[in-house]
């Protein structure tokens, strides 16, 4: 017998043996796989952000094929996204709300009282682990832009003073720089929300007015003009509804860290 | 049913396919293989023994997988011995061929088949310098390794910083040595 | 003034590194002096060279790396040169320890994050690289001046007894009478140098104690099973790099553990091995490969046996 | 346009030593020499582009689960006739790449390619890919050996391109140089490629 045709047995032999044990093995350990899965994965953005909270795009796909998650929870991929999926799923899509991020500290370098030299790893984590790199206020941005590093979009950039801001239009909402940031300066909100107290100082209003110009001193004017729009959150005013933060409370700020954007 | 019957049908129809191929493939191949083999070893041959590939003949008479003996036949005569030996070197195996004189007064030639000794210190054992020392040397098996240049026939120079790779073929010949004496030995009875 | 915050440690001693530098290069001075004493001008020009290239690719990388270049006068950089220096044979090209320095300097030092980042002690990975690429030079011993006026090859103490079974007599192990590499001669004036830092409290005395007792424990179990096989312990401690591994490149603060349990596996680790290789491997010699691998391992002892702090829990 | 982006991406952009870092037994192994890495070359790109071809044009018809298997079966026939070829024609360089030839069946950047591309596009796309990943493997290794053969042997795919005053490296020629010489070689990309960015 030649090679030729020996070679073509055993290739053929092996071929058919091997065949059958992975399809018995398929037959037996077969997963039920939802093909819709594979399509909602698809249009997904796929850059695993977890802003719809499930690690990755395929937990997510996986979760609203099953029925688990809704088709809306995707905040990259937008309305159009989720019309998408719901096509797919054969749901009305429900309303995406675009949420952006937005940074509560308005404390920069000239407006922050700032104690002592750092000299360290140039980042906010370690920053905040040794001590606060020197800013007074314990609860303010640090500027060193772990924040920046986060975003996966190119949506948030320090600006001259040491403070990040948030481009509205390239935020997707995803949240990475809230998760990054050692302070929780960063929240995710509604793009339509625009009213806020710009701190997070919980300090008592004598320490927060030493260490910084632009602070919540918790004099609370804000919270007895407009009582449905704020209250006290310890020595923070905190907005709770944005549309009934009156403009006369903008006003009696004395710190003027109450405003519009 | 018709998932399993379409996966075995579809591997089994490519691995004949390439098994196939492969197979006419490998005729055109298989040949030439062969010869390259087996001028690479009328070459060892003709180098350690000094055969000529137009008049004499040679015999296999043991083939192992880490020693071979050759008969090369000049005419009716034994001309001499080929021995293939194999043995650790310093990082991996040896693999070497030498002529004997067909009755083992002594060793016509060495050459180094396979070595992956350390550069600039095992393999110097492939130089010239060092191989050319082994003309004339006793095939005895009891060859001894000496530091410094010697003319004794029962005596090798070892290269100087490579002692382990001048002691494991110094091993390896007088291993093969008396291997092969006791085969030709067996087949003379 | 201003306050400076920083990550820990936050304790500064008064001795700064050049200063540790200097007082290990003036214990290291004796030896380099007899080595020129023993092989003549060219042992100089061999330091010289090592210094010279290892203090310019330290300079050339700093700047590279926009660090401060004021640190390559640290003397760290002069220290990893003198060390090479005295590693190498007195006979081996120029051109050759020129770039065993920058090899130490470069990829050993400055790749790894400089001075205190580095994992393997730069000297020796910069001989162990010479040794990988040229291996004939570096095994190339020439006769000491003192006992011979003609400069033939010939060998080691540690490579006449391996290949040869040569036991060399311990006064001229001691005296420095042998062949060898420029600081591996004489033993004694190793010891005087290590001494001196150990008294200056620069080294710490767990590390040479480990190598060394080590070597001599290993080594002396081997001798009683087998005197006439194996050599004895005494020729052991003084024959070859021993002893300037022991007291000078073992003992490099960057490269060796922090915490009294991690010394102790780093040191006697080093013996075990030292011992290991030279007698059963196919190398003379072993110091180098030992203090290296062990370095390896000297993260990891870090990592698992640093001293916890009060209150800690595991 | 878009064909001519997927087949140059795989010189630089996505080339698949220095920044994928695949296929490292090959780029280590046989980059001692020019001529073997040369030969190495050939082979790659040979079992590359024909397996790409191949997959590319039964990929509809193969069911998911034998795909790998599938795959397997194809890239081994032609590595075996890359192998065979190399045997009958070749036989020093043969020697010389020793067990690295067969080894190409399980070189990730072959099945890597099947998997991530050939798999899902079109036959002149996969062809170009594969083109241009083993015209990055090319140029990866011919950089590898390059080095290694000049610093370790002071030639260039045996000629002489250092004078007799060089003293070879040897180290250059042993796996650890293949280590030192890849390390700097990835340093250097990088840095042009930031260099370019910035």
């Amino acid at each position: 017998m030649s090679a030729a045709v020996t070679s073509l047995l055993v290739m053929g032999a092996v071929a058919l043996v091997f065949g059958i044990i992975i399809s018995l093995a398929y037959s037996k350990f077969r997963v039920e796989v939802d093909p819709r899965v594979e399509e909602i994965f698809d249009i997904l953005p796929g850059v695993n952000c977890g802003a719809c909270g499930y690690p990755g795009c395929q937990n997510y796909a996986e979760a609203v094929a099953s029925g688990a998650a809704p088709p809306n929870k995707c905040t990259v991929g937008g309305a159009e996204v989720a019309e998408k999926v719901a096509a797919i799923m054969g749901l009305e899509a429900g309303e995406v709300e675009k949420v952006v991020a937005r940074v509560l500290c308005i404390g920069d370098r000239e407006k922050s009282v700032w104690t002592a030299d750092y000299d360290g790893p140039q980042s906010c984590a370690a920053a905040h682990v040794a001590g606060g790199a020197g800013k007074a206020c314990s609860y303010g941005c640090l500027g060193f832009g772990d924040c920046v590093e986060a975003c996966p979009f190119d949506a948030i950039h320090m600006n001259d003073k040491g403070i990040p801001v948030v481009d509205e239009e390239k935020c997707t909402g995803c949240g990475l720089c809230a998760e990054a940031c050692p302070r929780d300066i960063i929240i995710m909100e509604p793009v339509k929300n625009r009213t806020y107290v710009f701190c997070r100082s919980q300090d008592t209003p004598k320490r927060s007015r030493e260490v910084c110009s632009v602070s919540c001193i918790a004099c609370g004017i804000c919270v007895r003009l407009a009582p449905e729009g704020l209250k006290m959150e310890g020595n923070l005013a905190v907005v709770i509804d944005p549309e009934k933060v009156t403009d006369q409370a903008i006003e009696k700020c004395p710190t003027k860290v109450l405003f519009r954007i | 049913m018709k998932d399993s019957l379409r996966m075995i049908a579809v591997l089994t129809f490519f691995a004949v396919l390439s098994g196939g191929i492969l197979g006419w493939f490998n005729t055109f191949t298989e040949k030439r293989v062969k010869e390259n083999k087996l001028r690479e070893l009328i070459a060892s041959l003709q180098s350690v023994t000094g055969m000529d590939p137009n008049t004499d003949t040679y015999k296999i008479v043991r083939k192992d997988k880490d020693f071979e003996l050759y008969r090369i036949i000049s005419g009716t005569e034994t001309k001499a011995y080929a021995v293939v030996g194999e043995g650790n070197g310093y990082q991996d195996k040896i693999r070497l061929i030498f002529g004997v004189k067909p009755d083992f007064s002594e060793i016509i030639a060495l050459k180094i088949l396979e070595e992956k000794e350390t550069p600039g210190l095992g393999a110097r054992i492939e130089e010239e310098g060092y191989l050319k020392q082994w003309k004339g040397k006793a095939a005895n098996g009891s060859l001894k390794l000496v530091k410094t240049p010697t003319e004794n026939p029962y005596e090798v120079q070892a290269i100087s910083g490579a002692t382990i790779s001048s002691t494991a073929v110094l091993d390896i010949v007088n291993k093969s040595v008396a291997r092969a004496k006791k085969l030709i030995k067996e087949a003379g009875k | 003034m201003n306050l400076i915050v920083s990550s820990s440690p936050h304790i500064h001693g008064k001795d700064s590194v050049p200063k540790i530098m200097l007082h290990v290069i003036l214990a290291l001075l004796p030896a380099a002096a007899a080595s020129i004493y023993f092989f003549g001008i060219r042992a100089l020009w061999v330091m010289l060279v090592s210094i010279a290239t290892a203090e310019i690719s330290e300079y050339l990388f700093l700047l590279l790396r926009k660090k401060d270049t004021s640190a390559a006068l640290d003397g760290s950089a002069f220290l990893t040169g003198l060390l090479l220096a005295l590693t190498l044979p007195p006979s081996i090209n120029l051109s050759m320890v020129a770039i065993g320095a920058a090899v130490a300097i470069i990829i050993a030092k400055q790749m790894f994050g400089g001075f205190g980042a580095n994992i393997f002690n730069p000297a020796l990975v910069g001989r162990a690289f010479l040794q990988a690429a040229f291996p004939i030079p570096m095994t190339t011993w020439v006769a000491n001046r003192a006992a011979h006026i003609d400069a033939t090859t010939v060998a080691t103490p540690l490579g006449g007894f391996k290949f040869s079974h040569i036991l060399t007599a311990h006064k001229d192990l001691l005296l420095g009478n042998v062949a060898g590499s420029l600081g591996e001669t004489s033993a004694l004036l190793l010891l005087l140098g290590g001494v001196y830092l150990l008294v200056r409290r620069y080294i710490d005395w767990r590390i040479p104690v480990g190598v060394l007792g080590s070597v001599a424990v290993f080594s002396g179990i081997l001798w009683l099973a087998n005197s006439n096989k194996y050599p004895d312990p005494v020729f052991m401690l003084l024959a070859g790099g021993l002893m300037l591994g022991a007291w000078f490149m073992a003992t490099d603060p960057v490269t060796s553990p922090v915490s009294p349990a991690g010394i102790w596996i780093y040191s006697i680790g080093i013996g075990f091995f030292v011992v290991l290789i030279r007698v059963f491997g196919g190398m003379p010699e072993g110091v180098m490969y030992s203090i290296l691998i062990m370095n390896s391992f000297v993260p990891l002892m870090d990592k698992y046996l640093r001293q916890r702090m009060l209150g800690e829990k595991k | 346009m878009k064909l001519w982006k997927e087949f140059i991406k795989g010189w630089w952009k996505e080339n698949p030593v220095f920044v994928m870092v695949l296929g490292m037994c090959p780029t280590l192994a046989v980059t001692n020499s020019v001529k073997n890495a040369i030969g190495m070359i050939g082979a790659v790109a040979f079992v590359l582009v024909g397996s790409s071809f191949i997959v590319s044009v039964i990929r509809k018809m193969v069911p998911n689960q034998v795909r790998i298997a599938t795959f397997i079966v194809v890239i081994a026939t032609f590595v075996t006739m890359a192998d065979r070829y190399l045997a009958a024609y070749y036989p020093d360089l043969s020697k010389a790449l020793g067990p690295y030839v067969p080894l190409i069946v399980v070189n990730c950047i072959i099945l890597g390619r099947q998997e991530a591309f050939a798999s899902k596009n079109g036959v002149v796309a996969s062809v170009l890919d594969a083109l241009g990943m083993s015209m990055g493997f090319g140029i990866a290794l011919m950089l590898m050996s390059s080095v290694r053969e000049i610093l370790g042997s002071g030639t260039w795919l045996g000629m002489r391109v250092l004078g007799s005053w060089y003293i070879p490296w040897q180290v250059m020629i042993l796996p650890a140089g293949a280590f030192f010489v890849l390390g700097f070689l990835i340093w250097g990309f990088n840095s042009i490629n930031k260099a370019f960015k910035g």
